[in-house]
C-alpha cells in the first residue's frame, strides 16, 4: 500500500470552481490566507461566489482582491474591522454580509467538517445576533441552533503538506485552516514546501490528507505574505 | 472470498476494514497500491500488523491488533477520526454482519439475551461512508439465513449495505431485492439460492465465477 | 487606570486581555508573574509585541499586533480556542467597551448606521469567561456618560460586566447597580456622580484612592 | 510573565475526587489508558461512581480494576467486548451502563469541552440507540439531540508534559485524551515524561496547558503498560 500523490497545478485545481460556488477561505489577518490561491480564483474568474473567512484583510490585500474584482456576492464573516472598503461595499447592499461571533464561525464550519447538523449554543441570546434562530431546550435552558456549514471549496494555507496532503500549519497561520479542510467537498491547498511521504513526523500532523483533494507547491513568496507595514 | 472482496478497493480511495474477515483483504492488495486505509481509533495510513516482539505498545488499530505505519501515515483523536467517517471521507467500508435485508439493513452488534458489547463505531461507519460492503459466511454456524427479508436483530443502520461477499457467492443489494453477481467455483445456483433467505434475482448475463 | 487594572490579575490566571487599552495592561506585570494570556486566534503564553523588523509574519494577536511566545506557548485552531473560552478557561477578561449598563449588560462592537464591523470574538468573551471587566474612558467624545442606566446600543452580552476601570475611578456593578470602589486622585466625588449616567452608591467605608 | 507551574503528587491531585464524582478516562485498548492514575484511584477508594471512557479494557486490566474493587456505580462507554467480566457486570445488573457510538462519544465530549450544549446529529436514527432521545429538525430532516458530556474529573495519560500542563501523545495513545483533557472542571495529567517550559515545539503540543489543572510524572512503567501477549 502506498498513500496517493495529490499534486496539482494551481490554475487546474482554481479552474473546478463554478459560478454560484460557495468557497471557504483560511487565514485570520495575513497569517495563514492563502494570498497564491486568491489571486488564481481572480484570474479564473468565477463570479457569484460565497465567501466563508473570518475576515476580509485590509484594502488591497488577501480577499479583498476577490471583492475588487465583484466576484462575490455574499460574505459569511466575524469581522470587517480593518477592511473599509467590504465595509463600504456591505453599507452600499453591493455585497450581502453575515456577521457571525467568531467562535461560532469555527464552531459552525468544524460541524460542516464533522459530519453534524449543527450545534446547540447560548452564545449571543439576548443579543441582535439570536434574531431569526431557531431555539431548542436543552436541560431546561434554551439555545440557539448553529447550522453546520460546508462549502463547495476550500482554500487552505499551509506552512508544510507531503504529496498524500497531509498538512502542517505554523504558529497562528493555523487559525480556520484546519477547520475548513474539513468542511468541503473539494479541499485545495497551497503550501509553503511540498516534502516526500514520511517527511512530516506522523504525531505532528495537523491535518491527515485524507481531508485533502489537490496540493500546489507556492515558489518565492509574494510581498503579500510578508509582515504589514504599518 | 477475501481476495476477490480485495478488488473491490479502487486506486486512491480511503477504506476502513471492519475487525474479522474484512482486516484479512489487505493482505491481497499488492504493495504499491495506492489507497489509504483509516482505523477509528486515530489512523490513516495503516501499516502491516506487527508481531507482539516488533510491536509498538502505543500503537493498534480499533480491533486491538499491533499495527505499524507507512510514510505519510497521521495520527489524530476520535473526534477527528470520526468527522472523516461522518463527513464523507471513507470511500468504502468492509463490515462484517449477524443479518442483511433485501433493503440493505445491517444488523451486526447485538443478539439480545446473548451478546451485547455495544455498538462501538459501526454505526456510523454503516450510516455514513460512502460505499458500505459486507464480509460474511452465506449462514450462521446453525445453517441459518444471514442474507434475509427482514433482519431480526437490533439495526447497525438501514438501507446502507450495497454488496455483499460471502464464500458462496457476490450478490448486490438493488431496488429489487437481492441480485447475484458472481459465483464460486464448485457452487451451484440451486446451493446459493437454498442457502440465502431471500428471493435472489439471477441476471441473464454470464454470471462470472469466482 | 492601566496600573490599577493590572492589579486585577491574580497569579496563575488565564486572561484575554481585548483590542485597544486592556492590551496596554500587559506593561504593568513584573517578568516573572504567573500568568497566561490567550488571544483568540490561536496562542496560550503570549509574549512581548514586537517591531516590525523583529516581527514573525505567521504570529500576530487577534487585534493584528505582531506578538511573540514565552517557553511554554502554543498554538491551535479557532475552534480549540474558543472551546476555552466557552468551557470556562478564562478566568479574566478585559474589555473596551461603548456602553455599560448598572445591569452589566455590555455594548461595545456596535454603532447603528456609523460603525458595524461586526462581533468578532467579543460576545464569547464577554458571556463566558468567569469575570469580566471593563477598561473604558468615564464618557465618550462628546462628554456623555458611557455608563448608564440601560444600554441603547446593539448588546454584546447581558449581565456579564463585574468591574469597570476608567480614568477617573474604579466601579463595580452590584444587585443594587454601581457602586464605587475607589476613585483616582484629584478626582472629586461629585465629578464622577456628574460623569456617570445611573445612580452610584458610594460605600461609608474608606476609599482608596489610585 | 512566566506559566504557572502544575506539577502536583498523584495521590493529592485523586484525593480530590469524591464520592458520587463524574470521572472520565482517557485511551482505547491499553495505549493512552492512564493506568496508575486508575490505581491510584482504586487506592483513593471514592464510590459511586459514573465512569466515562471508550471500553473498560480487559478483565484484570486498567479500568477493570474500578470494576472489581464496586467503585463504579454507572458506565458510559462504547464497546465492551473484550472485558467479558464488565458484561457480567452489566449483565447482572450491579452497574449500569449506557452504550454510544462511538463517534457520537466522542462528539459529545468535545462538546463539553467546548462549551455548547449539544449537536444535532443524524447517527443511529432508526435504530435502538436513537429511543429516547430528543429529535429535531435541520434543514427538513430529523436529527437526534446529543447533549454535551461533561465531568468532575477526567484522567488524561500523555506521552509528554511540560510543567504548565501542556501535552503531546504518541501515536494511537491520543485517541479520547485530547477531548477529555478539555471536558472536565479537574484534570489530572500522567504523563511518561515532564519537561522544563519551552521543551515542547508549540506547533506540536496536542493540548494546551490551558485545560490542564494537574500533571504528575510516571516513572518506570508497569506492566500495564506493555504489549499485550495474547
Amino acid at each position: 500500500m502506498k498513500l496517493p500523490d495529490k499534486r496539482c497545478d494551481m490554475a487546474a485545481a482554481v479552474a473546478r470552481i463554478k459560478d454560484g460556488a460557495t468557497v471557504m477561505v483560511g487565514g485570520f489577518g495575513v497569517p495563514g490566507t492563502p494570498m497564491a490561491l486568491i489571486h488564481a480564483l481572480v484570474d479564473h474568474g468565477a463570479r457569484d461566489l460565497t465567501l466563508i473567512k473570518n475576515d476580509a484583510n485590509e484594502p488591497g490585500m488577501g480577499l479583498d482582491h476577490l471583492l475588487q474584482s465583484g466576484q462575490v456576492t455574499r460574505l459569511i464573516t466575524t469581522h470587517l474591522g480593518l477592511n473599509s472598503h467590504a465595509i463600504d461595499l456591505m453599507n452600499s447592499g453591493r455585497i450581502k454580509v453575515e456577521f457571525n461571533a467568531q467562535g461560532m464561525l469555527a464552531e459552525r464550519i468544524r460541524a460542516g467538517g464533522a459530519g453534524i447538523g449543527a450545534v446547540l449554543s447560548d452564545i449571543g441570546i439576548g443579543t441582535e445576533l439570536a434574531e431569526g434562530k431557531q431555539v431548542v431546550e436543552v436541560d431546561g435552558k434554551p439555545h440557539l441552533v448553529e447550522t453546520a456549514l460546508r462549502a463547495d471549496f476550500a482554500l487552505i494555507h499551509a506552512d508544510r503538506a507531503d504529496t498524500f496532503g497531509n498538512l502542517a500549519y505554523v504558529a497562528t497561520a493555523r487559525n480556520f485552516n484546519p477547520l475548513m479542510a474539513m468542511a468541503a467537498t473539494h479541499v485545495i491547498v497551497e503550501a509553503e514546501t511540498v516534502t516526500p511521504l514520511g517527511a512530516l513526523d506522523a504525531d505532528a500532523v495537523h491535518t491527515s490528507g485524507v481531508f485533502v483533494d489537490h496540493v500546489t507547491e507556492l515558489g518565492a513568496l509574494s510581498k503579500e505574505y510578508a509582515v504589514v507595514q504599518r | 472470498m477475501i481476495a476477490r472482496a480485495s478488488r473491490e478497493i479502487a486506486s486512491g480511495m480511503v477504506v476502513n476494514l471492519g475487525i474479522g474477515l474484512p482486516t484479512k483483504v489487505i493482505d491481497h492488495l499488492p504493495a504499491d497500491f495506492p489507497v489509504c486505509l483509516h482505523t477509528e481509533n486515530g489512523l490513516t495510513g495503516i501499516g502491516p500488523t506487527l508481531p507482539p516482539d516488533q510491536a509498538d505498545r502505543n500503537l493498534i488499530d480499533a480491533g486491538g491488533a499491533y499495527v505499524s505505519t507507512v510514510p505519510g501515515s497521521a495520527f489524530f483523536d476520535s473526534a477527528t477520526s470520526f468527522a472523516m467517517v461522518r463527513s464523507g471521507r471513507l470511500d468504502l467500508t468492509m463490515l462484517g454482519a449477524f443479518e442483511v435485508s433485501s433493503q440493505g439493513d445491517l444488523a451486526n452488534w447485538k443478539i439480545p439475551g446473548k451478546f451485547s458489547p455495544g455498538v462501538g463505531g459501526g454505526i456510523e461507519l454503516a450510516q455514513k461512508a460512502r460505499r458500505v460492503v459486507v464480509l460474511t459466511t452465506h449462514t450462521d454456524r446453525a445453517g441459518n439465513p444471514k442474507l434475509k427479508d427482514e433482519c431480526t436483530l437490533p439495526l447497525t443502520a438501514r438501507g446502507c449495505v450495497s454488496r455483499i461477499f460471502t464464500e458462496m457467492a457476490v450478490i448486490d443489494v438493488t431496488p429489487k431485492g437481492y441480485a447475484l453477481v458472481e459465483i464460486a467455483e464448485g457452487i451451484s445456483l440451486a446451493e446459493v439460492r437454498e442457502a440465502t433467505g431471500a428471493p435472489l434475482t439471477i441476471p441473464d448475463t454470464t454470471r462470472p465465477v469466482f
